[in-house]
């Protein structure tokens, strides 16, 4: 605690110039790069990689996209935690706070409404094509995810005033589906094959289709509503008196 | 080679502005705008390894597929220290303001 | 003899991103005033999308650019509003008040 | 497991079952806590006693109990093991029915019981280590076991006692710790094997074995009150006067002296320290602490407080007479002391227990004409007293006896000397205790007298330091009888070929 | 249906996606939240028990995950280290789990803040389901990417869940650790750039095979040592700590220092000591074991000076953290015999223990309404289970018999008189004497009732808060005299150790 308070205060008059503690750390840092910077300098032309691994076992792997190969297949296992880390991330949100709406509903402004009314189909649309075109060119889950949580954000920024009323529930079981399907895909897959994620051959296109989707979706609504700042409005438990609850810090 | 060598310098000098600000700046947000340099520094010294010019051989997809998600994530956690970091400055403001309330009324016991 | 023009533009254009970014960095993580830094990083990250189609990794740019202009920025700015307003409250309330102390000596409470 | 491995665990088991039952026994069952203890330790005296008769009778007594290579529990139980484990068991029982008496009506009885049977526990267990890592988990587990009675009053003094017996105890254990872990390593052994280690270690890592046995020593004399090292004892005086007779007489003074013998005469085993020349030290160390303790124990007006300087010095017999381990009569005379010195101790604690709860009498001041009004707790109290100082026909003398004349076969005129000036001593600081006590007058009332039972004070109180009064008395003379803690004390000798 | 055969590999899942699905399920359902953990709970503990008998019986294994072999899949590996910290982290997390259950419930019977006790019930679960995901997935895997994911999945998780308390103090704690702990991923990640631009694979068996003195390898394990170093916190790195350990919630103190510290610390182990073995240096392993014994003394000294009980069981965590530490620099000369015998017990003894008096900690606290050492005189007359466990705990800490602290102080001990290395040895006493002080500091005062002492008739504390701190404390207890079995699994399928104790071991 007390470095802390230290580098707290240090940093206040920080504009006039640098104290002995920062002139250190910024010499440390120097060194630090240069010596990175000159084994970076030095290291062999060719990195070694796993391109040719890769480009070798492509054809199996149900899609044509390298990096959805390894994405999703090859190190699928890896986007499995991704997701879940994702997920995460709106849990420990809505841990914190509720979400962020204005008291009382404003008055939608007509150019907002109009610019909202043409992009966010228009985003889903491309976040759809994204999602699709993930098997073969660059694209998919992530991206599409980006796309519809951007659009997610678009909407939460107009305040519509229709998204305060969004149900917890449904939105938990949104937020979950894409970490559910993989999960399930990944299990099935176990039955089929013994290996967890291990696609058969045959399906692993669909079935990396179906997982990019579910994903996609849960991605959007998790950044969507990690940028909303909290639980929503009914995910108070129920029973319970209102007056002091958890988010009593909202509006002092 | 001088492109990889370019940007893997350009990532590195990222990651230690990054560093450098987030030890001795005090705000929160100027802590998360670091660490948010610092992460795209590494993410461009891992992809630029990856990188053949054109015709020179294949690319690396597996750097790419870790930025990528190494992107996504950093994103979530982004939004979840900003929540964090708000909510830091919320409830020591709240906090502030009951222990005001409390001192304007007569000392009560603790229980 | 068209290689080698290729080449060097193509050299020439790194640079030229390489040391914008790096200026862009720099003055986004010194700049005084939050509001500009986060601006500047929108712009930044837009400048990452760049370098990332250039490293030919157009999955990576594509997030990059979906994310770092349409997600990280709103959050920062969202998150920066949120500050800035309970700030002004606290400011109200108390202007003197030292707030470091009080969460050291602050204790949960059953 | 064979029949004799059971009867080690069920020597165990014996306290230690009782102890976790007391624990969780509800504060007012009283009765079924008295029953429990009582139980216990008559089961164990009996189960001790049949070890003893199968030690006598050549069985071999053993657990092995292997947890990492290099190291293993290892209980055994040989003659010497035996004496110890006797000692304590018997003064045990003693020691419980007096407490029951003497906290009667106070409270948190159970958890005081439930430790006192753990207490007696690890005694036993020290007892019967067959090795030092055993040696040394029971003795860091006495250690924790009664620090919770030291503190039992809860007052800031009793506090602070607690406090600094902790510090040296555990100083000491992790001293010990470092010692043992060292020999290990460089003998690779820590098993009590009756002749200690090999001798060739000797030629090649004499300094380091010097050493380590300096340790060791440093390690138990923390509990043996060794001078330097003895500054927790005086304090810990202000617990109860049952934990006082627990500390001084069953467990944790005689648990350090006994880890001395053990040192000297299975670890390193007594050719390996003739041939280190390191016993002189112990020797010098062992006088010093018997002059320092009973010079200070002169100056007390404090009873318990002189008795426990008293203790300091008398324990330092035996490990003087241990130091002499060239000469069989003397190391009789430490051994026996062992034993010896807890009897006369725990009388003398037992009776001064007894002046505290009955008239409220702490200082020797306080004393005059004491026993007109408690005639039988001053007789204990003389017989112990004289016993102290070496009056014949008590056991002290006995030992006493033996010590002198080994130090005299030795030609170790300054032992002599030693034992000459400090039986002065003793005189000194305990008669006139007796002689106010017997021949002085009652000033004024006494500080808190209270009128318990039909006796001068209860049964329960009165009983056990009477016992021990007259085991003492009986031990001494006859002490060449076939039964009797010298004729086992001879057994040892014997079995170690000394 | 090769997947269900006991000897198939694909059983190692099964501790890192039961927790994942209790998760999502614990997010997803409004009822019955706990039931879905506590399966989850007893039920990894029963995966854990089948991957042990595998490992006895089948010896260490790999799992490639989608069938992918090594170069492009994802492999994840049992053997003995491994399965024992997954054991350590079952059981304690068993234990956890039914605390978590007692403690909220205690908590929500209090009628004034039900309601945000509920709150962060309903949050705890889901959280703490998919941190021990990640510490599962971070034992088993053998991808140094897939480590970093787990180390971000342990890192979001643990920061929100010592952010959960919702006071000040903790959210600005946990706001700390939230951004120490991305240090330290980016870091490491940083790390794994470096070693992929340098060996081009990312499976540990791979790296190992290539290992060799080049700069680039050097330069990323210092950086992904310097990365998990700030997340194990020793003792330069170990300012974030005290506060976001004490002023979390107790199952969530419990979980941190228990728990998550260890999850960085076995990685950190692992590398140095098996992927890295060929170009670690002696003075390097000197100066972590310099580090280490600082850390031990200065631990010790600050948890002596707490005020607090939770900070002083944070600081001891910082102190006993060095311990582990200490064992480096006795590797070189001992052959690696006892290092990891020595780090397993450690952290094995220290996640019992240190679990158990955490949550004694949060029971007096939530008993008393406070946590002040100088005001807890008395407890035990009310609290006598916890107060047992506390000294149970407290002689582990300490490293007396027969503890399993005493196991790992043993072999350490032994280590460093067998290489010569006495200063190290002493540094151990010295530790152990600290930690007496300050453990006994504390049982002073639960052992005094003071005369005055109102024996007053507080709510019932639940079974469940009482129990599992002492079976946690009586398992760090009799860690020590079970010891040859963890050293038996240890010794499975490890070369130099079947040679050291060849069938030696029951």
């Amino acid at each position: 605690m007390r470095t802390e308070e230290k580098i707290i205060t240090r940093s206040r008059n920080r504009h006039k110039r640098l104290d002995a503690f920062q002139r250190i750390l910024l010499l440390l840092v120097i060194c630090l790069t240069t010596l990175l910077g000159s084994i970076i300098w030095t290291m062999p032309e060719n990195p070694p990689g796993l391109a040719d691994a890769v480009a070798l076992m492509q054809e199996h792997s149900g899609v044509k996209s390298p990096v959805t190969a390894v994405l999703l297949n090859f190190r699928g296992y890896d986007t499995l935690l991704e997701v879940m880390v994702l997920l995460l991330a709106v849990i420990g949100a809505w841990s914190l706070a509720k979400a962020h709406f204005p008291q009382q509903e404003r008055e939608a402004n007509p150019v907002q409404m109009g610019v909202v009314r043409l992009l966010v189909p228009l985003m889903f649309l491309v976040a759809a094509y994204l999602v699709w075109q993930g098997s073969h060119l660059a694209g998919g889950a992530f991206q599409g995810g980006a796309i519809l949580g951007a659009a997610g954000v678009l909407m939460l920024v107009t305040e519509l005033p229709c998204l305060r009323a969004i149900p917890a529930h449904p939105l938990r079981i949104g937020l979950v589906l894409g970490p559910l399907i993989f999960v399930g895909v990944a299990l099935f897959c176990l039955f089929l094959t013994g290996d967890l994620l291990g696609y058969p051959e045959e399906t692993a296109g669909w079935l990396i289709l179906l997982i990019e989707a579910g994903c996609a979706i849960s991605i959007g609504l998790t950044l969507a509503s990690l940028f909303a700042g909290g639980h929503p409005e009914d995910e108070r438990p129920k029973n319970q008196e209102q007056a002091k609850g958890p988010c009593k810090g909202e509006r002092p | 080679m001088i492109t990889t060598l370019l940007y893997s310098m350009t990532g590195l000098i990222l990651f230690a502005m990054g560093l450098f600000t987030l030890i001795i700046h005090s705000h929160p947000l100027r802590k998360i705008l670091a660490v948010n340099v610092m992460s795209t520094g590494v993410f461009l010294i891992l992809v630029a390894a990856a990188y053949k010019p054109l015709g020179l051989g294949k690319i690396d997809p597996v750097p790419h597929a870790m930025v990528l998600t190494g992107i996504v994530v950093s994103v979530s956690v982004t939004a979840l220290a900003l929540l964090l970091a708000c909510r830091v400055q919320e409830t020591s403001n709240l906090d502030l303001l009951e222990r005001r309330k409390q001192e304007a009324r007569p000392k009560e016991s603790n229980q | 003899m068209d290689a080698i023009v290729i080449y060097s533009i193509l050299t020439l254009f790194d640079i030229t991103l390489v040391l914008t970014m790096l200026w862009l960095a720099w003055y986004l993580l010194s700049t005084e005033d939050i509001f500009k830094a986060v601006v500047l990083f929108i712009s930044f990250g837009l400048l990452m999308a760049l370098a990332w189609v250039r490293m030919r990794a157009p999955d990576v740019a594509l997030a990059e650019a979906a994310l770092g202009a349409g997600l990280t920025g709103p959050l920062f700015l969202s998150a920066l509003r949120r500050m800035n307003r309970t700030r002004k409250g606290e400011r109200r309330l108390d202007s003197n008040e030292n707030r470091g102390k009080d969460h050291n000596t602050e204790q949960e409470q059953a | 497991m064979n029949w004799g491995q059971w009867l080690l665990t069920a020597i165990l088991l014996s306290s230690f079952i009782p102890g976790i039952i007391i624990f969780a026994l509800p504060e007012k069952k009283h009765r079924l806590r008295t029953i429990l203890n009582l139980c216990g330790s008559i089961l164990k005296i009996i189960l001790i006693l049949a070890m003893d008769t199968g030690i006598y009778f050549g069985h071999n007594f053993e657990i092995r109990l292997p947890i990492i290579p290099g190291v293993e529990l290892l209980l055994n139980g040989d003659p010497l093991s035996a004496l110890f484990a006797t000692l304590s068991s018997v003064l045990w029982l003693l020691t419980t029915i007096y407490a029951v008496g003497y906290l009667e009506g106070s409270p948190n009885r159970s958890h005081f019981f439930g430790y006192f049977s753990l207490c007696v526990t690890v005694t036993i267990g020290i007892a019967l280590a067959g090795n030092l890592i055993t040696f040394l988990l029971f003795y860091e587990m006495l250690t924790l076991t009664t620090y919770p009675l030291i503190i039992h009053r809860g007052t800031k003094k009793s506090l602070r006692a607690g406090r600094n017996y902790l510090i040296y105890a555990l100083s000491g254990g992790a001293v010990f710790l470092f010692a043992v872990v060292a020999l290990q390593t460089v003998v690779g052994t820590t098993d009590f094997t009756g002749t200690g280690f090999p001798s060739t270690f000797i030629d090649t890592h004499a300094t380091v074995l010097s050493l380590i046995f300096v340790l060791l020593i440093i390690g138990v004399g923390v509990k043996a009150a060794l001078v330097p090292l003895h500054g927790w004892l005086p304090q810990a005086m202000v617990a109860p006067a049952p934990v006082s007779a627990l500390l001084h007489a069953v467990a944790v003074v005689k648990a350090g002296a006994f880890g001395i013998l053990r040192i000297v005469l299975d670890v390193y085993g007594p050719q390996n320290l003739l041939l280190l020349g390191v016993l002189p030290l112990l020797a010098t160390v062992a006088s010093i602490t018997i002059l320092y303790g009973s010079l200070r124990a002169l100056q007390q007006d404090d009873l318990k407080r002189r008795l426990a300087f008293s203790t300091i010095s008398q324990v330092s017999y035996i490990a003087l007479g241990i130091s002499l381990i060239d000469q069989p009569l003397a190391v009789i005379g430490g051994l026996v002391h062992l034993v010896h010195q807890g009897l006369m101790k725990i009388t003398l604690f037992f009776c001064a227990g007894n002046l505290a709860e009955t008239l409220g009498i702490h200082r020797i001041s306080e004393m005059d004409g004491v026993a007109r009004r408690m005639p039988l707790t001053m007789a204990a109290f003389s017989i112990g007293a004289l016993g102290m100082i070496g009056i014949p026909p008590t056991v002290g003398f006995v030992s006493k006896w033996y010590l002198g004349l080994g130090a005299l076969a030795a030609g170790n005129w300054w032992v002599v000397f030693i034992l000459a000036v400090s039986s002065l001593l003793n005189a000194c600081y305990f008669l006139p205790i007796l002689i106010r006590a017997w021949f002085g007058k009652q000033q004024g009332s006494w500080p808190e007298e209270q009128y318990l039972g039909r006796f001068e004070t209860r049964l329960m109180l009165l009983a056990p330091p009477l016992i021990t009064a007259f085991i003492v008395m009986a031990a001494g003379v006859v002490a060449n009888a076939q039964i009797s803690p010298l004729a086992w004390v001879r057994f040892i000798v014997r079995e170690y070929g000394l | 249906m090769t997947a269900f055969q006991l000897a198939a590999p694909a059983w190692m899942i099964v501790p890192i996606i039961l927790p994942l699905i209790a998760g999502l399920f614990c997010f997803l359902f409004n009822r019955r939240i706990f039931a879905i953990a506590l399966t989850a709970a007893l039920a990894n503990l029963l995966g854990v028990c089948i991957l042990i008998y595998q490992l006895l019986f089948f010896g260490p294994m790999r799992c490639h995950m989608g069938g992918w072999q090594t170069p492009i899949g994802i492999t994840l590996r049992t053997d003995g280290p491994a399965l024992l910290m997954l054991l350590t982290t079952a059981i304690t997390g068993l234990a956890v789990t039914l605390y978590a259950r007692g403690y909220f419930s205690y908590r929500i019977l209090n009628p004034r803040h039900a309601a945000r006790h509920q709150q962060q019930q309903r949050y705890f679960w889901p959280l703490w389901m998919l941190l021990l995901t990640g510490l599962n997935g971070l034992f088993l895997s053998n991808d140094i990417f897939n480590l970093y994911v787990t180390l971000e999945l342990i890192a979001i998780s643990a920061a929100s869940l010592a952010a959960l308390s919702g006071k000040p103090a903790s959210q600005l704690a946990a706001f700390r650790y939230l951004l120490v702990s991305l240090l330290g991923s980016l870091t490491y990640l940083l790390g794994v750039v470096f070693l992929y631009r340098s060996c081009g694979v990312l499976d540990l068996d791979l790296l190992q095979n290539l290992m060799q003195n080049a700069p680039g390898i050097r330069a990323a394990l210092a950086l992904m040592s310097i990365g998990l170093l700030l997340k194990t916190a020793l003792f330069p790195l170990h300012f974030w700590l005290p506060p976001a350990h004490a002023n979390a919630l107790a199952p969530v103190s419990v979980i941190l220092s228990a728990l998550v510290v260890k999850g960085s610390f076995y990685l950190l182990f692992r590398f140095w000591f098996e992927v890295f073995t060929p170009i670690i240096t002696t003075s390097a392993l000197n100066f972590m074991g310099t580090l280490g014994a600082i850390a031990i003394v200065w631990g010790a000294i600050q948890a002596m000076r707490q005020p607090r009980l939770k900070l002083m069981v944070a600081y001891s965590t910082v102190s006993q953290l060095g311990y582990l530490f200490i064992a480096f620099p006795l590797t070189r000369i001992d052959g690696n015999i006892h290092i990891w015998g020595i780090v397993i017990f450690m952290a094995m003894a220290h996640a019992c223990a240190k679990s158990a008096m955490f949550m004694v900690a949060g029971t007096v606290f939530l008993h008393l309404g406070h946590d002040r050492i100088k005001d807890l005189n008395g407890i035990r007359a009310n609290l006598p289970i916890t107060v047992f466990a506390y000294g149970i705990a407290g002689v582990s800490l300490m490293g007396l018999p027969p503890s399993g602290g005493f196991i790992a102080k043993w072999l350490l001990l032994s280590s460093a008189l067998t290489s010569s290395q006495w200063w190290w040895a002493l540094v151990i006493i010295v530790g152990s004497l600290l930690a007496m002080i300050y453990v006994f500091r504390v049982m002073s005062h639960f052992f005094v009732i003071p005369e005055d002492y109102a024996f007053t008739k507080p709510t019932p504390v639940s079974p469940l808060m009482e129990w599992p701190a002492l079976a946690l404390a009586l398992i760090s207890l009799l860690l020590g005299l079970a010891a040859s079995w963890p050293l038996y699994i240890l010794a499975q399928g490890n070369v130099v150790l079947a040679q050291i104790f060849p069938g030696g071991l029951p």
